[in-house]
């Protein structure tokens, strides 16, 4: 990589400041064109058949009567999308997923697609393909599955990562371990120790917008894909493989996108869009409804739990130890070793010892959800040191600062920490009005803290300076929240000039080179790294530029407050040159001044958060209301404080969600009972207060600006900041999420009884 | 499918009576487009009546108040009077969706939607209030109380369809109340609805009451157990006590993604106790 | 000299060690370098790791140097939302 | 199943168009009018990304039928500003960053001004219910609330 990425100790002009953003206009107008707003002539519409079992053998399926219907123009099932994937996995995973082989493994797996000249005709084909079903047991829970007598989804899984390799098949996929130390003997010295198992249940991204995609592949090998997406250059690679088609030949457009959180970084109905549009030979428009996005794309696990804490009466941690078994639905994933690495992250742990099972059930296949497997790690270990913190009579954030990683403590999951900011964020809590503000009748307080790894990677911009020396910035990372502000901030910082005269767009895949997705938290983080690559090469050239003009060498030019200037001496007084004025020489200079940059944005630096919660409960019927809440996170350095802001805010409003009723819920017979906004219950606007944020600075020395990613950490606290106040409001431990009023109220019964 | 948009209730009627098998009443629409959202649904005919004169008013008789079946829920909060008198029928009503679906549902939709969660039911049944059905053979009459047969069931025959609800002038000292349990603060159907009805003398006496309770059985449940204790009262902490078990007695809820049996039966009284309270109070109780 | 720590899922594919010790100046060279000796870790190395060096993860920068002295350890390649 | 034809205004101007019997307004104004401001998040009314006026009143178009549309008045967020003069509520929802991926602003948007036309100042509270059937994922609603009284505060004349 060419970018100096050394931190830079400057004072930010453009950085930091709130202006409004790019595309504001177009999206409060109801201009701006997301998945389902864009269409192609000639377009088809696709309907896609699902399972309406659990588990079934898919004996045969016979599409003759859907095909024979007038306006039907294709019907695929798997057989149109063989498997290409010699022996990789996790793209078997992905096709399998995509379109069910012999067997459906979830409610809502997808077995057959039709695409029809318009929805109404697609639906009536689609209900004329007959399959023929071989019912199997099926398995949904965590636990159950892996009781020894559970259905199996498959009898070639024997769970990895065991020595000796067990002999018979299971729904375990892999068993990780991580931590160092020797915790029982770290259990030994502890004076209090609080062992407690914990549930969560399964949570979906529950972005807005549905799945959307319009593909068209053409008789000579061409194709366009038009979707919204986390990642378009991803999904190019991913249907590129999926479908034989060559990587060139595949154009990707990203929409707008209407939310993802981790659940758009996966394909689910773009490679059968594209099998659909090759065999029909027309363009094809595919939306998923509400109900398909709940059934068949992106939950998170659901998961169980065993944390393990010991401490001395002085309130040092000696040993913690946690099981964590998540659910990654029928193919195997790191889920759950993903959350034994986060789940102790937050302390300076001398023995720490985790295990993550991969459990694989009877559900969609799980997608990364904002922070993945954190904030569940998160729940149980911060409930488990709530209440050893208690036990042992320390305060709660006392007992978390004396605890916390910092700079060269080495962290759960293994390296060392360089400057972090989980002190700070919680010092930062001791000290907020919030901590010690009266609490009414029925109240409770929680406060909890969560981390999150962030990364990087690669990454490609290109920055133009035009002819009136505006300049357009192309880049290849989604903008899912705000991040063109961002860029355009940080484009306008590296060369000097107002943001007002930067455009930012989202390039589509043939127009530059590969970018990763818009997740981890590396949106802002990568590009702008890249951006001011880019910003840097193009000032280099306007140098050039500048000294031609001035016919002077290249050497006496710099750069300064978006001008070039003429140093020393010898050329002292001449007036500097603006961007302008350089761009509008540009023909006669050289041609075309721009900027590009490709580099691999490595060096994220980890992100720390602390929430504070306030909760009223209704004793009598275990009603709850979120009454304050407050966010504290390190940003590193916040380019758009107004977005770093918003990032805080849906995390935390998310979280809340997950601690307080969202969940998957399924009936007897493994069929989603609840796949509507109706009853699977995000947070509604008059569910809450405001959402309180605190932007801490630290920066990331991995970074010019010190910027770290802020997208995901704020969704890891909440799940235990609004357990802590529930279990503090009704003195009763809440260990099974969500924590909504029937099992409040069940936990006060209890309470009365025993 | 045919869209209709009669001029007439007797032509409405008299299409919902044709050869169609499957025709369905549409005002607000807004369970029926949420059914039509379904791939198994299938309709022949759809008969739209906001084009029949009177469906959209609410008028104030000498025996009360007559409400269009057509009447969207949020004109119900716009009519002073009428939310005056019913205060308990109008916030029940008003609990139905958001606001958007405020501006389409309508109670008549609600009641012949026949989900036994329906937020307007337990108030109107608590009210006594009735309706005037159109069908085949002319009209009739009936109280609320007897159209919902079970969930998603009626008693209205082919071709029937109500034209209005007639809502019970109003004795002196009277107040009526809606509570419901939900999860959320909005967007959600009811675990439990209680609607209480009731009349005080000078003295704050209960002196006649009516107690509903909806979503803890297939259809709205008229607790007699639980007027009678009330009746004679004057809302003392034992009539509440009784009135809660009484109550939670009467309840058979089942266990569903919604809530559990034993989470109902509880709730059930606890809404009951402060549904009354709230009724007395606008009584004038105190 | 760097002392390279596996994660306990790539022990098996490397005699059950550990801790590995390879001359390398680089990300690459060591990946390099433990694949020639443990042809086992090639697959994982393709795809599924990612490298912490003094803390700091790197998934695909595999230029960068490593320090005398250096903490190094492969982990499981991280996704995210 | 044939073709009614239906006579409308949509946002002051004479429409006409031809639609089936089962079809929604949201798909006529998506499909047919090229009006794709307004939503589908869900199809059942419980997300609001699909809000319009009609005869002034606030609903999902998605619950109401393409033929349900003659002889009314329909006002989509395409209607909202004036020219090229953003609606306050408008301007506030970006000033505020009150959007993030802005799949659910149109709604928003189309139901709070419906709220600040029969409720010049509401409370943080009248506020909140009456968005409670608009769904917005990303933002935690902090930063709508806000855009919205500010919006309100800017249209009762008072001093930012």
């Amino acid at each position: 990589m060419s970018l100096d990425t050394t931190l830079q100790d400057k004072a930010f002009k453009s950085v930091g400041t709130r202006p409004t953003r790019p595309d504001g206009v177009d999206k409060v107008t109801g201009r701006a064109r997301y998945g389902a707003d864009f269409n192609m002539p000639g377009q088809l519409v696709a309907r896609v058949l699902r399972s309406p079992h659990a588990h079934a053998r898919i004996k045969s399926i016979d599409t003759s009567k859907a095909e024979a219907l007038k306006g039907v123009k294709a019907v695929i099932t798997s057989a149109d999308l063989p498997d290409l994937s010699n022996g990789d996995e996790g793209l078997f995973a992905t096709l399998d997923n995509c379109m069910a082989r012999d067997t459906a493994k979830y409610d809502g797996h997808a077995v057959a697609a039709v695409a029809a000249i318009d929805e109404k005709t697609a639906t009536a084909a689609m209900k004329l393909i007959e399959v023929d079903y071989e019912i199997l047991p099926h398995v949904v829970d965590v636990d159950a599955a892996m009781a020894p007598d559970a259905p199996l989804l498959y009898d070639t899984v024997f769970t990895s990562g065991i020595e000796p390799a067990p002999t018979t098949p299971s729904n375990v996929a892999n068993r990780a371990e991580l931590g160092h130390g020797d915790v029982e003997a770290g259990f030994a010295a502890a004076d209090v120790t609080v062992e407690r198992s914990y549930k969560t249940e399964q949570t979906h991204q529950g972005y807005i917008e549905p799945h959307a995609c319009v593909a068209s592949c053409n008789p000579d090998g061409t194709a366009e894909l038009w979707v919204c997406t986390q990642g378009h250059f991803v999904y190019r690679q991913k249907c590129a493989e999926l479908l034989g088609l060559e990587v060139s030949k595949l154009r990707v457009t990203s929409s707008e996108i209407g939310g993802g959180f981790g659940g758009k970084t996966h394909v689910w109905a773009e490679p059968v869009a594209l099998a659909l549009s090759r065999k029909a030979n027309r363009p094809v428009k595919l939306v998923m409804s509400r109900e398909e996005v709940f059934r068949a794309s992106g939950p998170t696990s659901a998961t169980s739990i065993d944390v393990k804490i010991g401490a001395t009466r002085d309130g040092r941690i000696t040993a913690a130890s946690a099981t964590l078994r998540y659910t990654n639905g029928p193919y195997a994933d790191m889920w759950a070793e993903l959350g034994a690495m986060t789940a102790f992250a937050c302390y300076d742990l001398e023995h720490v010892k985790t295990v993550g099972y991969e459990v694989l059930v009877n559900r969609p296949k799980v997608a990364a959800y904002r922070a993945p497997s954190a904030p569940m790690a998160a729940f149980a270990v911060e409930s488990a040191v709530d209440e050893l913190a208690a036990k042992i009579g320390m305060d709660a954030v006392e007992f978390r600062i004396k605890n916390a990683a910092s700079e060269g403590t080495r962290s759960s999951y293994g390296p060392v920490y360089g400057p972090i900011g989980i002190g700070p964020t919680l010092q930062a809590a001791k000290d907020h009005p919030h901590m010690n503000a009266p609490l009414g009748p029925n109240q409770g307080r929680g406060m909890a803290c969560g981390f999150w790894f962030n990364f990087g990677g690669q990454t490609c911009s290109d920055l133009n300076i035009n002819a009136d020396g505006t300049v357009t910035l192309a880049v290849g990372t989604v903008d899912v929240g705000g991040s063109r502000a961002s860029l355009s901030l940080v484009a306008a910082e590296e060369l000097g000039i107002d943001y007002q005269d930067v455009k930012a767009v989202i390039a589509d895949t043939a127009t530059l080179g590969y970018n990763d997705m818009t997740d981890g938290s590396r949106g802002t983080f990568s590009s702008s790294m890249a951006t001011i690559s880019a910003a840097r090469n193009a000032i280099q050239i306007m140098r050039e530029r500048a000294a031609t003009m001035w016919d002077i060498p290249v050497e006496d030019v710099y750069w300064e407050d978006g001008h070039a200037h003429a140093a020393g001496q010898n050329h002292g007084n001449r007036a500097p040159l603006s961007v302008k004025e350089i761009a509008a020489e540009a023909g006669n200079t050289g041609g075309p001044i721009a900027g590009h940059s490709e580099l691999v944005a490595d060096g994220a630096g980890v992100s720390f958060a602390t929430h504070i919660c306030d909760i009223e409960v209704d004793p009598e019927t275990g009603s709850s209301r979120v009454v304050r809440y407050t966010v504290i996170q390190d940003a590193g350095k916040a380019v758009h404080p107004s977005y770093v802001e918003g990032q805080y805010q849906g995390g935390a409003t998310q979280g809340i969600g997950w601690a307080l009723n969202e969940e998957y819920i399924y009936g007897a017979d493994g069929r989603l009972q609840n796949p509507g906004f109706l009853d699977y219950r995000i947070p509604v606007c008059s569910d809450l207060p405001m959402i309180d944020t605190q932007i801490l600075e630290i920066p990331n020395p991995n970074h010019p600006y010190g910027v770290r990613g802020v997208g995901e950490t704020s969704i890891v606290p909440p799940l235990a900041a609004v357990a802590n106040a529930v279990s503090n409001a009704v003195g009763v431990r809440m260990s099974h999420i969500p924590i909504s009023p029937p099992r409040i109220l069940a936990a006060l019964a209890d309470a009365q009884d025993g | 499918m045919r869209y209709e948009r009669p001029q007439t209730i007797e032509d409405a009627a008299a299409l919902l009576a044709g050869p169609e098998a499957k025709s369905f009443v549409l005002a607000g629409g807004t369970d029926l487009l949420v059914r039509m959202q379904n791939d198994a649904f299938e309709a022949d005919l759809i008969v739209d009546i906001k084009a029949i004169d009177g469906m959209d008013a609410i008028a104030e008789t000498d025996d009360g108040f007559v409400i269009g079946a057509a009447v969207p829920c949020a004109a119900l909060a716009e009519h002073a009077s009428l939310t005056a008198a019913w205060p308990g029928v109008v916030e029940g009503a008003n609990l139905i969706g958001s606001t958007q679906v405020q501006g389409r549902c309508t109670m008549v939709g609600n009641l012949c939607n026949a989900s036994p969660a329906a937020d307007s039911v337990p108030a109107l049944v608590a009210a006594d209030a009735r309706v005037r059905i159109v069908g085949p053979a002319g009209r009739r009459e009936a109280s609320v109380l007897e159209i919902p047969t079970g969930p998603g069931k009626t008693s209205l025959a082919k071709g029937e369809v109500i034209e209005a609800l007639v809502l019970p002038k109003r004795a002196a000292g009277s107040g009526d109340a809606y509570l419901r349990f939900i999860p959320r603060t909005e967007m959600d159907i009811a675990v439990v609805g209680v609607g209480v009805n009731l009349t005080v003398d000078e003295a704050g006496t209960v002196t006649s009451a009516r107690v509903a309770l909806g979503a803890v059985a297939a259809t709205v449940l008229l607790v007699q157990e639980a007027a009678d204790a009330l009746v004679g009262s004057t809302l003392d902490d034992a009539a509440l006590q009784a009135l809660a078990a009484a109550c939670s007695a009467a309840a058979t809820p089942i266990d569903d993604k919604r809530g559990t049996v034993a989470f109902r039966k509880h709730v059930a009284g606890v809404l009951a106790r402060r549904a009354a309270q709230a009724a007395y109070d606008r009584a004038g109780g105190k | 000299m760097i002392e390279v720590k596996l994660w306990a899922g790539l022990r098996p594919l490397a005699d059950n060690q550990s801790v590995v010790r390879v001359e390398a100046r680089t990300i690459r060279e060591m990946l390099r370098k433990l694949e020639e000796r443990y042809p086992g870790l090639a697959a994982p190395i393709r795809g599924q790791v990612a490298v912490a060096v003094d803390g700091v993860i790197y998934r695909d920068d595999w230029s960068r140097e490593l320090p005398e002295g250096a903490e190094v350890m492969l982990m499981r390649r991280l996704a995210g939302g | 199943m044939s073709s009614i034809a239906v006579s409308t205004t949509i946002n002051g101007d004479d429409v006409e168009y031809l639609c089936q019997p089962d079809e929604t307004l949201l798909d006529v104004l998506r499909n047919r009018l090229g009006l794709t401001g307004a939503k589908e998040g869900c199809g059942t009314g419980d997300c609001g990304a699909c809000s319009v006026v009609v005869d002034g009143r606030l609903v999902c178009s998605c619950l109401v039928l393409g033929a349900e549309a003659e002889g009314r008045s329909i006002e989509t967020i395409e209607g909202m500003a004036d020219g090229s003069e953003l609606h306050p509520l408008q301007r506030q929802f970006i000033e505020h960053a009150a959007l993030q991926c802005g799949i659910c602003t149109p709604g928003f948007l189309v139901a709070a001004k419906a709220l600040l036309e029969q409720n010049p100042n509401p409370t943080e509270t009248e506020i909140r219910f009456w968005l409670a059937g608009n769904l917005c994922r990303c933002t935690g609603y902090d930063k709508i609330v806000r855009a919205v009284q500010a919006a309100a505060a800017e249209m009762r004349g008072e001093p930012a």
